[in-house]
């Protein structure tokens, strides 16, 4: 009984939250920080103990049926464990830093409601025990990061909100042809290791081929793959929060995971390798790599550089899934927890920099690292582990992602890691000579919060990166140990290469 | 409108009759015969008038809604003509007022024999309430009426009474069976209760129509 | 042909002029007229046609009385809006251009 | 059978009689009366549910005679879902209505008295098996309906009330003619006896009355073309009788086409003539929601949408028509959803609309800042009745268009797929232009004003209905099985 | 019997033809004085298809109560068209 309703439990602690905040005046502040604070920590403890029953091999699963032959399903296994927990995590981190952020600013009530809506449908996302549960939080996702993108109101975020609309609208309908199509080949398309497609008769072969066409296409535009990825750049408009969310954890994540979902629980990893879908797949996660790293390259203005790596970075989850064998799907997956630490890091420290002294182009900030040194030690653990400087987080999947393509019997793909390594280091090298080895500008560009005794900035602002800086070190430092995203990433592909032998 | 639309329209409804007429030369012999069945249940109806019989008891239910549709007509009229207060009536030619005076009360006593005789001949509620509402709109006229545009709660009452009724007797025999099934031997009488509230209703639901519609401000 | 038959086809004639004056006919209260006529003559098929074997039919007969109260009652509503139409707007006719073109353009 | 509290019956009189007494009881009088009946012919619909999941269709013989001589009531699963719509639909506007005369009290004279005679109406319709009472049931409906548009004055809504009112006249004449063809045809108008008779040899005259029939219904459904009636209407008259229209009286003519679709003229029904009410409907959504998105006035806005929502329901007919039993299960299924799920949604959206229209004092979307930050609620529930129009989930119009889709592509008609995706990416343009304008800050020099909470809370019921019904439609769908009406 | 179906003809004839002119007369008056005449025409009409009860309600209703109301709507056209002095 309590085991059908844990899951259940994950996503109301968010959603009920995050109503209740919607409807609050705003001048309740200790209220409303107070229902984050909760609805964040009982996340927290739901999730402990369903890791440890899944490390036990227990499977939690709520279903209810929503039409004849549909099921609502929300299933806790180690795959969306891993997810839940990188989200319920970040998800604490982010509400600090947002309170922090937006100390002072209108509507924070609408922005907190939201917010929690996004986590809500992240960790449905995350849970989903089929295609079309995996649908409704992926729309539901889409509606309620609509308002936080467009949240400041300027002409800016309106037109940078209606792309978003645009793409991810549009992304959706391809997943709902897909999903519509999948379930009437198919019957149900429940989430089950190894897949369940296999047991098709062979001449709905080329449909499949065609519905997964659609699927990846339609969680592609989330996971911003080239050419679907248009949207991501314009979306940095939104307040640091919210761009830390949206890169780190809730909407190119729910992409990437789609994918993962598709490829090892709906195809089955073998039964997509013997459909010849899966070299298509890495070729596009190639090609967004190395693009998204290109463009980052030429972009001044700091969060639009943080964007078009993401762009890049996020392709290395799709990239693991796609080279065939366990090591590849352990570099993905592993890089799906790792990429969301670093980049959250990576944003909360230009939001710092904003907030703090107005800096938005990467030209403004020389010297920033006297000023703000806490701040830049953390943004410099975030680059570096970008790069896959060891033994940081980025290290870690690099290599295992290596190590898949020569198993895969892909090595072309160590050139896409290489020329990746390098351009990441050719885009964020430069930034951390100019904050450390730059001398000052005489003003900051527009310093709001002044220096207060040791306290470069305000403390919420600070704490959260910091800590998410040293978690880039620990899961490096520490990813061999019991309960590390790394160790997690080995028992999910365990579990999906269950039947399969080398 | 264009003349090409014109002679589309003009060629639709010529072709609409000619369907209309082709369907008709070519019918079936239809596979139920209703007048029969009307014969044989006429002793069961409380009234010995076919048409009476058919809208009363057999359709009663048909007539029932029907007189819901004048009633709320009546409400749509009232609605248009209220932003415009009830003017005061002109004051009537005296010889109108003689006229309607003398003439109106023989018109209450055509309406009830027209009730009257309805069971068993033609006539019935509505010929009779149509009498009835020419003997109102003539009394309004000669201004020995209240107006209409915003009827008091005398004249409310009048009007929804016969609506009222009709309900209420519908209702009043389900415990006994369904809608509208009249006990055969208290049949005549239920219909004739009904039959004298429909005549007071719809004699002033007509007469409201024209007055009430014809007192919308010029 | 009987007399039934007869007076159904005139029925039919009678729609046919009572569709096209509706459809066509600007004047509203042309278009009363009109609906009145396209009325009558669907009453006149749907008695003529239940006595087309020349006897009497009293269910059809019911019908069409309940009918003409009803289209009484139709009517009365269609000339109160007309005459208010006449009031507010000086004309009893509809505006000539469709609803669609009124808000395409504003 | 000597049930004196059978629902059949008392769900047609009892709104007949409290309107009625409406009327007695003088202008603006019987809010109270309406709100209390309504909540009754609620638990007489829940009631009437549950006799028909354990016992199957119903009929009542109205005077004990039965059919062909007397008339029959039937309540099968299809006329128990379009009760259950409009007693659920009806009554959180009743609580809505009295609250928006109260704030804004052109019209409310005689609001309550026509929409007792208008629910009657629609109960009677959904009940009836007989042909020629339906166009009686049908004749109330539209002068109701009309009486309610004209109800404010004013020359646009007078306007558009009689071009609704002669539509829906020709509409009726249309019925009429068919009627007559059809008593000719075969001496009964029951459509328990008639069903056994109209088979694939029919005479011309019944075909022809088909035809009549069904375009005098697409008249009154205003299904593309002949939905130039509408939008005037729906858009000109008060937010309740706005929501009143669009979420029932429509879909009070839908339930007939399908009816007799389905019934009655069923063996007389070609793939030809099911593609060309796809074809309609599918212009319809295209031409609905782009004209949607070119108004500059909510209820407009709001109304055109009703136009293309309307095409939805007729996707079901090529989807429905001489195919697998499977995939017109499927179809017909979401054809119904559509209608339930856009009745409680667009319901919701125009008591919304009606209720920001009130706060800012203009119907005008450019002027809508400062509605998200003072009528959160209201916001909230259009955007929840958006996200049932665009179809995405959960929600009602989600599984909706999820039955419809696997209809379209179980039998391999995929054109329709684009049409409804189409559909949905149009709906969430035209919808969010409002929700962004209304996030927006007020402008200098406008006033947002409060609604009373009556207005905010009854317009969040219907759009959270909505949702809800796409997480719990089974059991719908399961009182829609009852009497083989699916 | 001959002399019944001239009847019938004629009046058929003559219901046609009042109809068709009370929509196209240059007069909106003289239409609905057709209109009327039309009325009772199916009055007759009713009548000769054994109706008498329609008879009597399309000649009160029918010719009577809408022709009332007709020609009012007329005579308030006319003053509204013709400004008083």
């Amino acid at each position: 009984m309590i085991d059908t309703w844990l899951p259940v439990g994950v996503v109301l602690s968010s959603f009920l939250p995050g109503l209740f905040i919607f409807f609050l005046a705003e001048s309740r502040i200790r209220l409303r920080t107070a229902l984050n604070l909760i609805g964040a920590l009982a996340k927290l403890a739901l999730i402990g103990v369903m890791l440890w029953g899944v490390l036990n091999d227990h499977e939690y699963v709520f279903r209810h049926t929503v039409l004849p032959g549909l099921d609502l399903v929300l299933k806790a296994d180690a795959l969306a464990l891993l997810f839940v927990t990188l989200s319920a995590v970040l998800w604490l981190f982010t509400t600090l830093y947002a309170i922090g952020y937006l100390e002072g600013a209108p509507h924070r009530s609408r922005f907190f409601g939201f917010f929690s809506l996004c986590v809500t449908a992240t960790v449905g996302v995350a849970m989903a025990g089929n295609l079309f549960t995996f649908f409704v939080f992926y729309e539901l996702l889409t509606l309620a990061t609509y308002p936080l993108v467009v949240h400041r109101g300027t002409e800016q975020a309106m037109r940078a909100g209606h792309v978003y609309l645009g793409y991810t609208l549009g992304g959706g309908a391809l997943l709902l042809v897909g999903t519509v199509w999948l379930y009437g080949l198919a019957g149900q398309a429940d989430f089950v290791h190894g897949g369940s497609l296999a047991a098709l008769p062979p001449e709905t072969a080329g449909q499949l081929q065609v519905v997964f066409l659609l699927l990846i296409a339609g969680v592609g535009v989330k996971a911003a793959l080239v050419p679907l990825h248009g949207w991501l750049p314009l979306a940095m408009v939104a307040p640091a929060p919210v761009s830390a969310l949206l890169h780190a954890v809730a909407v190119v994540k729910a992409g990437a995971f789609g994918i993962v979902r598709i490829v090892y629980e709906v195809y089955g990893v073998e039964f997509a390798q013997s459909l010849d879908l899966l070299t298509p797949l890495a070729i596009a996660a190639a090609v967004t790599i190395i693009w998204g790293s290109l463009r980052a390259l030429f972009q001044d203005d700091l969060k639009k550089r943080l964007a078009y790596s993401t762009v890049s970075q996020v392709s290395y989850i799709a990239l693991g899934v796609a080279l065939f064998g366990p090591l590849g799907t352990i570099g993905g997956l592993v890089h799906l927890v790792h990429q969301g630490i670093m980049k959250i890091t990576l944003f909360f420290c230009a939001g710092n920099y904003a907030e703090t002294l107005g800096i938005h182009k990467i030209s403004e900030m020389d010297g920033a690292g006297r000023r703000m040194p806490w701040t830049s030690l953390a943004f410099t653990l975030g680059a570096f582990g970008m790069i896959g400087v060891p033994p940081l987080a980025g290290f870690v999947s690099k290599w295992y992602l290596g190590l898949g393509a020569l198993e895969a019997g892909m090595p072309w793909v160590l050139a896409v890691l290489a020329a990746s390594s390098l351009l990441n280091a050719a885009y964020f090298l430069p930034v951390l000579h100019r904050i450390w080895f730059r001398p000052a500008p005489s003003a900051w560009p527009a310093e709001h919060i002044p220096q207060r005794g040791r306290w470069e900035t305000a403390p919420l602002l600070l704490l959260p990166p910091l800590a998410t800086a040293a978690a880039i070190l620990l899961v490096g430092l520490f990813a061999a140990s019991a309960f590390s995203p790394l160790d997690w990433a080995k028992l999910i592909a365990d579990r999906e290469y269950l039947q399969w032998t080398p | 409108m264009s003349r090409a639309v014109a002679a589309l329209v003009v060629l639709l409804a010529a072709g609409l009759a000619a369907a209309l007429g082709l369907a008709m030369l070519d019918l079936p012999e239809p596979a139920v015969r209703l007048p029969a069945r009307v014969a044989a249940k006429l002793g069961d109806s409380g009234v010995d008038h076919p048409v009476t019989a058919v809208l009363l008891n057999f359709r009663a239910y048909d007539t029932l809604l029907e007189v819901a549709v004048l009633l709320l007509a009546l409400v749509g009229v009232l609605a248009l003509a209220r932003p415009h207060a009830a003017r005061a009536a002109a004051p009537a030619h005296p010889l109108l007022q003689t006229l309607a005076r003398l003439v109106a009360p023989l018109m209450v006593l055509v309406a009830g024999y027209l009730l009257w005789i309805g069971a068993h001949a033609p006539g019935g509620a509505f010929q009779a309430g149509a009498v009835l509402a020419a003997a109102g709109v003539l009394l309004r006229l000669a201004g020995l009426l209240p107006a209409w545009a915003q009827p008091g709660l005398l004249l409310r009452g009048g009007l929804a009474l016969g609506l009222l009724v009709f309900v209420a007797v519908a209702v009043a025999v389900l415990g006994q069976g369904s809608l509208l099934q009249y006990p055969p031997a208290a049949a005549g009488g239920l219909i004739l209760l009904i039959e004298a509230g429909l005549t007071l209703s719809i004699g002033l639901t007509l007469a409201g129509l024209y007055l009430a519609g014809t007192e919308v401000e010029p | 042909m009987s007399v039934g038959l007869l007076y159904a086809l005139a029925g039919a004639a009678l729609v046919a002029i009572g569709l096209a004056g509706l459809l066509l006919l600007p004047q509203l209260l042309r278009k009363i007229l009109a609906f009145n006529i396209l009325g009558s003559g669907a009453f006149l098929i749907l008695v003529g046609l239940g006595q087309r074997d020349g006897g009497i039919d009293p269910v059809p007969q019911a019908m069409v009385l309940t009918g003409i109260v009803v289209a009484i009652a139709a009517t009365a509503l269609a000339l109160a809006l007309a005459r208010q139409l006449l009031d507010l707007s000086g004309r009893m006719r509809l505006p000539e251009d469709g609803p669609d073109a009124g808000a395409a353009d504003d | 059978m000597t049930d004196f509290l059978d629902p059949l019956p008392w769900l047609i009189m009892l709104p007949l009689a409290w309107g009625t007494l409406a009327f007695v009881l003088g202008p603006g009088r019987g809010g109270r009366l309406a709100i209390a009946a309504i909540a009754l012919q609620g638990l007489l619909v829940l009631q009437l549910a549950g006799q028909l999941l354990a016992g199957g269709a119903r009929v009542h013989a109205v005077g004990g005679w039965g059919a062909p001589l007397g008339i029959d009531l039937l309540a099968d699963g299809l006329a128990a879902v379009m009760l259950l719509l409009a007693q659920a639909v009806a009554l959180p506007l009743a609580i809505y209505a009295r609250g928006y005369f109260a704030a804004q009290p052109k019209g409310r004279e005689l609001f309550w008295p026509m929409t007792g005679y208008l629910l009657a109406a629609l109960n009677a319709l959904f009940l009836s098996a007989d042909l020629f009472n339906i166009y009686v049931t049908l004749e109330l409906l539209g002068l109701a309906a009309v009486g309610l548009v004209a109800i404010a004055g004013g020359q646009a809504p007078v306007t558009a009330a009689l071009r609704y009112l002669l539509a829906t006249l020709l509409g009726s004449g249309a019925w009429l003619l068919g009627v007559a063809l059809i008593y000719g045809s075969y001496g009964s108008v029951s459509l328990a006896i008639l069903a056994p008779l109209v088979g694939a040899d029919a005479p011309l005259a019944a075909t022809l009355a088909a035809a009549l029939m069904l375009a005098g219904l697409l008249l009154k459904t205003a299904l593309f073309p002949f939905h130039f009636w509408l939008p005037p209407a729906h858009g000109g008259a008060p937010a309740p009788v706005s929501a009143l229209l669009s979420a029932l009286v429509i879909k009070a003519t839908f339930y007939l086409v399908l009816r007799l679709w389905l019934e009655l003229f069923a063996p007389l029904t070609t793939v030809a003539a099911a593609q060309l009410l796809g074809i309609l409907g599918a212009a319809a959504i295209l031409w609905g929601s782009a004209l949607a998105l070119a108004q500059t006035r909510l209820k407009m806005l709001v109304a055109y949408s009703t136009v293309a929502q309307v095409g939805y329901l007729f996707l079901l007919f090529p989807l429905a028509t001489l195919v697998p039993p499977d995939a017109a299960e499927s179809a017909v299924q979401g054809g119904v959803m559509q209608a339930v799920a856009h009745g409680l949604a667009k319901a919701a959206m125009f008591a919304a609309a009606g209720s920001m229209i009130v706060a800012t004092g203009r119907d005008d979307i450019g002027r809508l800042g400062g509605v998200g930050a003072h009528l959160p609620l209201t916001l909230f529930s259009f955007g929840l009745a958006g996200v049932t129009l665009m179809g995405l989930p959960p929600s009602g119009g989600f599984s909706a268009k999820w039955l419809l889709l696997r209809a379209a592509l179980e039998t391999g008609q995929w054109w329709w797929v684009a049409v409804m995706i189409a559909g949905g990416l149009l709906t969430a343009a035209y919808v969010f232009k409002v929700l962004r304008r209304a996030f927006l800050p007020v402008a200098s020099g406008d006033r947002v004003t409060r609604v009373p909470r009556t207005l905010e809370f009854s317009a969040f019921a219907l759009a959270l209905a909505a949702i809800l019904l796409g997480l719990f439609g089974a059991p719908l769908l399961a009182l829609l099985a009852v009497g083989g009406a699916a | 019997m001959t002399a019944a179906l001239a009847f019938d003809l004629l009046l058929v004839a003559a219901l046609v033809w009042s109809a068709a002119r009370a929509l196209t007369v240059a007069d909106v008056f003289r239409g609905v004085v057709l209109f009327i005449v039309f009325g009772l025409l199916m009055a007759l009409a009713w009548a000769r298809l054994g109706a008498p009860d329609i008879a009597l309600a399309e000649a009160a209703i029918g010719a009577g109560l809408t022709g009332a109301l007709l020609l009012d709507a007329v005579g308030h056209l006319r003053a509204k068209r013709e400004p008083g002095p």
